[in-house]
């Protein structure tokens, strides 16, 4: 019954229809660029509360070199510790799940370790470990890792009765409950609280990045912060965020990719 | 006079069940009485609510007997799941979504240590006895509602559990569908000499496929008798045409009348 | 209360400072002429705003949330108004910049040739006051290795840093090191900057002259008063703001008065038209100005000091 | 067939569990208190880098009003950051389900507002709207915002395909789909969404602090830090992790109350 | 000769359904005609997988057709279900978890522009109709699976759709629960004149209740036959036990076989 030229068919629809989502996502970042550049303009906004656009355009072609090159601190940084970040959060949930007094024991702990605000905490990580990439990447983990828990812990336990009924009578253990049905059900939260991770690592590393570092947009944000350079300020955060979105996004292009059994909900 | 009384399969003895909802309690099953043999083809008919699906989940260990005695294989019923020694086609078919047909019929031969292990039948084997050759790759979502029935019977075909229960397992099929499975399913029967508890509204169905009936009446659920179904094996679908069958299954319909 | 001039029952003008931190001995002048109700005398009713880590005083005060600002050090003020915001400094309390560059006895910075190799560990607000440093002096960036920080001491506790930067007001951070520690002052070396700079809107300093001068009055009045009575003014803010340590404010106003009056000087608030423009030079030089650079009657006014400058001299 | 008796046992067999629950919590928070402390003795850690247990203790007794009189503006600031952030979320979200174009020019919107640093939009904020309540209660707001977005965007569209055709069929509007099912839906994911926002709603207001207030315990923490008030910084924090963790557990009961109908899963 | 044409409630038009998957195209309907007049009781019998109720969901405007024409009350499908003239009892029983049955079966009441409606029959009255009075205040989850679909049988009954559209609805029941049911559809039939199309397994229960049925053949799903059924009306279920009922039954069975 498979039709090659179906298939195909299909792809080309679904590259279209990709296609066409980037372009919708353009013009909403665009239209806050016009929204900003508007605001700016008729409500004559001086400069030194919000530069115009066209400003921080210019600063952001003319500082390239300089904007890039402090991207990849931050975005190593914030890739690591969305890893480190997730993983440790996958491994508790897990936990959780299966030792019901753990859960209970620990949540709270990590309800406690989560409000401890960076500032706080930044010192003695780098006390600990020195004024490296290691604070910098247990921060964004840490800022990362308790969406994740929450949603992964909820997730988990998602599974239909019936489909563990099923694995009960098939005598599956634990792992095998976990590996063909749990992890399922919990993709929809799994991939939600990634989603949130991927933003908040980000965050994370730019706030990592005011104490202890000379390097990457979080510590040109302070500097420029300090230093009334509105523009490169801007341009600082612009890159961050269109980092954040990107990282974003290719999150939710792997959700498209793995979760290939869903019944799409009709527009 | 001595007889060798064959091993039992499943004792339930003098069982009750009750749940306990926020508002209050349900009695859903009544001191409910019977053994079954090693062997035997046992169905269970009776108005929808008598608590059937119940009793077959507490012989799976799905549900714990708030009274009585229930033993599997000549242990506890967890004893005999963990073994691995049931099988169970639920009422609904409960396939995992994110599984094709094929990896849902395959499920079983991938848990409960059973990796690796050789099924008598192929997975797709299987998959073509329940009329579903050509489908393998389908997702649930995409298949009809008797479809994803016949690839639940599958799954539990292709493990050898001693034990199978089946909650109405042909009951979005169509007629001609579901005799040809009747047929399949007492050709393994017989081959195997599996001990199965079958779930059915139809009665000419019990007679055709069972050796023993039992009937239940609701509210709560309670046995009413068990009918021997005295046909001679192998049996065909032309059986059901003979005065005995008749008369059994109008038999059946006044018990399950009350009458 | 910033808009207008409202007044309260009393008759009195709302006034609303500013501050550039936490409330603390930055402001003893200002607690303690509110304390001892000069600010009444002139018809102010004064009340503090306080700053925190990520506050600007210039925002507040551009936002017209407050009608005073109190300026961390010049560079806060001049590179504002070199983005466009139209405040000028007319007051300074520091005369000058209260900033050290701290080390132990055993690995000491005392000049500015002593930091070159070191390891620095300076907050993100002071990395610019340490190029500045560096460049006055001669030396690259790249001759120390510089570590930003948080506010806390503990990296030169434990030897992560050979030197720690901060306010010499920090007692609560410095009195942990041993009693001979080393302190390097950015005046000591050669960066001649001012901190605790009064500023207001260009605006009010057009059109509400009479207030800024009267606050400028009691203000110097205050910081008059807390030189001669320390203890009691220290006591004052410190049962007004009850999370101060009162042991540590009182070591820190010694020295902030010494920042405020120094060397036996007994005038409060001057400014000196030259250094602001020398100040503008260092910062011009080192490439911090993204716009042109202002002029120094953008910058900054002498005319309250003028017109105050009565009160503002020692009554001895 | 509803029995007193039966209901009155199951009542207080539910109150056993829940005293259960909380004992656990509190073994597992006692139990950081013990590891603390073990690692603070057994590495003979410097008090001035992270004090013993037993000093902060002290301290919390000592300091109780002043601990007490300062978390009120913070939790004042944190829960109505947390409504703000989460109703605004929440209507963004049923905007983005039932408009999936604005979903998909808005999102990466969203996304670019999430990743600007707290310290970058301070300045505005105070140029904006002073140093008072306001401030404060939009940067936690800012920050519990995100995760419910993403959380509730996914959990309207999780409908069973099945319930979609049954409303379409009755013919409902938008407006029934979305209170009769979309909205049930996406309890779990709401829920977890608010569990996330309650800790980063108690986070936004510390940080928040640090824009200029007198009061609040992110104030004491910035004034301790100031004044290397070790144990007065731990004891503020710890106030701050507590308010939080009875914030995030009070989510939890109400999921309880809220969600009745659903099959608990054995442990 | 003239005669006055009974107007059309469901026209299908020669209609196909392809479905198209990730691994190519399933013809899941074939050039399917029939027209169903109103007041009509009209019958699909077919095996499993041939598009029943896929061409139920075409009526329902659920799923389009990629071929053909369907026309409903006149008018189009989409129309039709936004006038609310459409029922549909589903395969599945479909019902929302977070809702007692009681509260499932008002759900029709609150939608639609519905509010506030009276329903013939009260949702209390419909429960009791279906044997479940005392079971009002049960969250689905608590239900057994007949009473599952007999609450969505409940929920159907609640508003006076013009065309109700039934799938496999009496498919989970026992046959004693089922002949009630069946003779308490027929006579909601009679007396609200409504159009109905049912699909069934059962070819007595089609031959019972319907006037015409549609025998269809499968991969793909064709029409094969439509059978009159002249019984006269009103039928009670003795009407089962005549020749030529029995007679209807075996024809359809032939027709069904393919024979
Ligand atoms: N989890 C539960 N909580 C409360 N009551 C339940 C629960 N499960 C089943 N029941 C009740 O127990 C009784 C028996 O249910 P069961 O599912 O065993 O019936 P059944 O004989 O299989 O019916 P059917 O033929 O309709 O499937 C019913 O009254 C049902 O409402
Ligand atoms: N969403 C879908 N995607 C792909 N194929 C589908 C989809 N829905 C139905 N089909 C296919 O269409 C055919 C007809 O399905 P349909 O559900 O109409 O059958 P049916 O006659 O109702 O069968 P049953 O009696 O088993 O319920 C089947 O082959 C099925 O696999
Ligand atoms: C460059 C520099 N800027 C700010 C601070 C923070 N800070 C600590 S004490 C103090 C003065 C209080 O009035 C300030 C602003 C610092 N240490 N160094
Ligand atoms: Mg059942
Ligand atoms: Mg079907």
């Amino acid at each position: 019954m498979a039709d090659d030229a179906h298939v195909a068919e299909v792809k080309s629809r679904k590259r279209r229809d990709a296609f066409k989502r980037v372009l919708t996502a353009l013009a909403g970042l665009g239209g806050l660029v016009v929204l900003w550049y508007a605001v700016v303009k008729i409500f004559g906004v001086e400069e030194y509360i919000v530069p115009s656009p066209v400003d921080v355009g210019r600063e952001l072609v003319d500082s390239r070199d300089l904007l890039l090159s402090n991207l990849w601190p931050t975005a190593i940084e914030a890739v690591a510790g969305f890893m480190a970040g997730n993983v440790l959060a996958i491994g508790l949930a897990i936990l959780f799940v299966h030792a019901k007094r753990a859960e209970e024991a620990l949540f709270p702990v990590a309800v406690f370790i989560r409000t401890i605000p960076i500032v706080a905490i930044a010192p003695i990580l780098v006390i600990i470990f020195g004024t490296g990439y290691t604070p910098k990447v247990i921060i964004a983990a840490l800022i990362s890792f308790f969406p994740t828990l929450v949603n992964v812990v909820r997730g988990l336990q998602a599974v239909d009765p019936q489909a563990l009924e099923l694995m009960r009578v098939l005598s599956a253990s634990k792992r095998e409950l976990f590996f063909k049905v749990r992890l399922y059900a919990s993709l929809p939260f799994l991939f939600s609280a990634l989603k949130i991770a991927a933003t908040s690592s980000v965050i994370g590393a730019l706030v990592a990045e005011w104490v202890g570092s000379e390097q990457g947009l979080g510590y040109l944000i302070i500097q420029s912060t300090y230093n009334f350079q509105t523009s490169l300020l801007y341009a600082s955060m612009i890159v961050a965020s269109l980092f954040a979105t990107l990282f974003f996004a290719s999150i939710g292009l792997i959700e498209r990719l793995v979760v290939t059994w869903e019944v799409s909900e009709e527009p | 006079m001595t007889t060798t009384k064959a091993p039992t399969a499943v004792n339930l003895d003098h069982v009750s069940v009750e749940f306990s909802t926020d508002r209050g309690k349900v009695l859903a099953l009544d001191d409910y009485h019977s053994e079954i043999e090693v062997g035997e083809f046992f169905s269970l008919l009776g108005p929808s609510g008598c608590g059937k699906s119940t009793l077959l989940r507490i012989v799976a260990d799905l549900v714990n007997p708030t009274d009585g005695e229930v033993s599997v294989l000549g242990g506890k019923a967890s004893e005999a799941r963990k073994r691995r020694e049931i099988g169970f086609v639920f009422q609904d078919s409960t396939l995992l979504p994110w599984r094709t047909a094929l990896q849902n019929v395959q499920l079983p031969l991938e848990v409960g240590g059973n990796k690796g292990a050789k099924s008598s039948s192929s997975p797709q084997d299987l998959l073509a006895l329940v009329g579903l050759a050509g489908r393998e790759e389908a997702y649930p979502h995409e298949l009809s509602g008797g479809m994803r029935q016949r690839v639940a019977i599958a799954r539990a075909l292709v493990t050898q559990p001693e034990v199978l229960l089946m909650d109405e397992p042909f009951g979005a099929l169509d007629e001609i569908t579901r005799d040809k499975l009747n047929e399949e399913l007492l050709r393994i029967w017989q081959e195997t000499g599996i001990t199965i508890v079958f779930v059915t509204h139809s009665i000419a169905e019990a007679v055709f496929l069972s050796q023993r009936v039992a009937v239940m009446s609701a509210h709560p659920g309670r046995l009413r008798e068990i009918v021997n179904v005295p046909l001679p094996h192998p049996r065909h679908l032309d059986v059901r045409d003979t005065a005995q069958f008749t008369e059994l299954a109008a038999y059946l319909r006044r018990g399950l009348e009350g009458k | 209360g910033s808009d207008g001039d409202s007044t309260n029952s009393e008759g009195l003008r709302d006034v609303t400072l500013q501050a550039n931190f936490l409330v603390n001995v930055s402001q003893l002048g200002e607690v303690t002429a509110i304390e001892q109700g000069f600010y009444q005398d002139e018809g102010l009713n004064v009340s503090i705003t306080p700053g925190g880590p990520s506050v600007d005083p210039t925002s507040s005060v551009v936002g017209g949330h407050t009608d005073i600002g109190v300026g961390n050090s010049s560079p806060s003020i001049f590179l504002g108004v070199s983005e466009g915001r139209p405040i000028k400094a007319f007051t300074v309390a520091a005369q000058t910049h209260p900033y050290g560059f701290f080390s132990l006895p055993d690995n000491p910075v005392r000049t500015p040739a002593d930091i070159v190799g070191k390891k620095v560990g300076v907050n993100q607000t002071g990395v610019i006051l340490l190029e500045a440093l560096l460049a006055e002096n001669g030396y690259k960036k790249s001759d120390v290795d510089i570590v930003t920080t948080s506010g806390e001491i503990t990296p030169l506790l434990t030897g992560q840093v050979d030197v720690w930067t901060g306010w010499v007001i920090q007692q609560g951070q410095l009195k942990e090191l041993p009693e001979d520690y080393v302190t390097m002052t950015l005046a000591e070396a050669g960066v001649p900057l001012y901190a605790l700079i009064y500023f207001a809107t260009e605006k009010s300093l057009k059109e509400d002259r009479e207030m800024l001068e009267a606050f400028t009055r009691a203000s110097a009045r205050g910081w008059f008063y807390a030189r001669e009575n320390t203890e009691e003014a220290v006591k004052a803010l410190a049962s007004r703001y009850d999370s101060l340590n009162e042991e540590d404010e009182a070591v820190a106003a010694e020295k902030i008065l010494d920042f405020v009056f120094p060397d036996g000087s007994d005038e409060f608030g001057e400014m000196d038209p030259k250094l602001w423009e020398e100040q503008m030079d260092i910062y011009d030089r080192l490439g911090l100005f993204d716009n042109p650079r202002p002029s120094v009657d953008k910058v900054m006014t002498s005319e309250i000091l003028e017109a105050t400058k009565d009160a503002r001299m020692g009554d001895t």
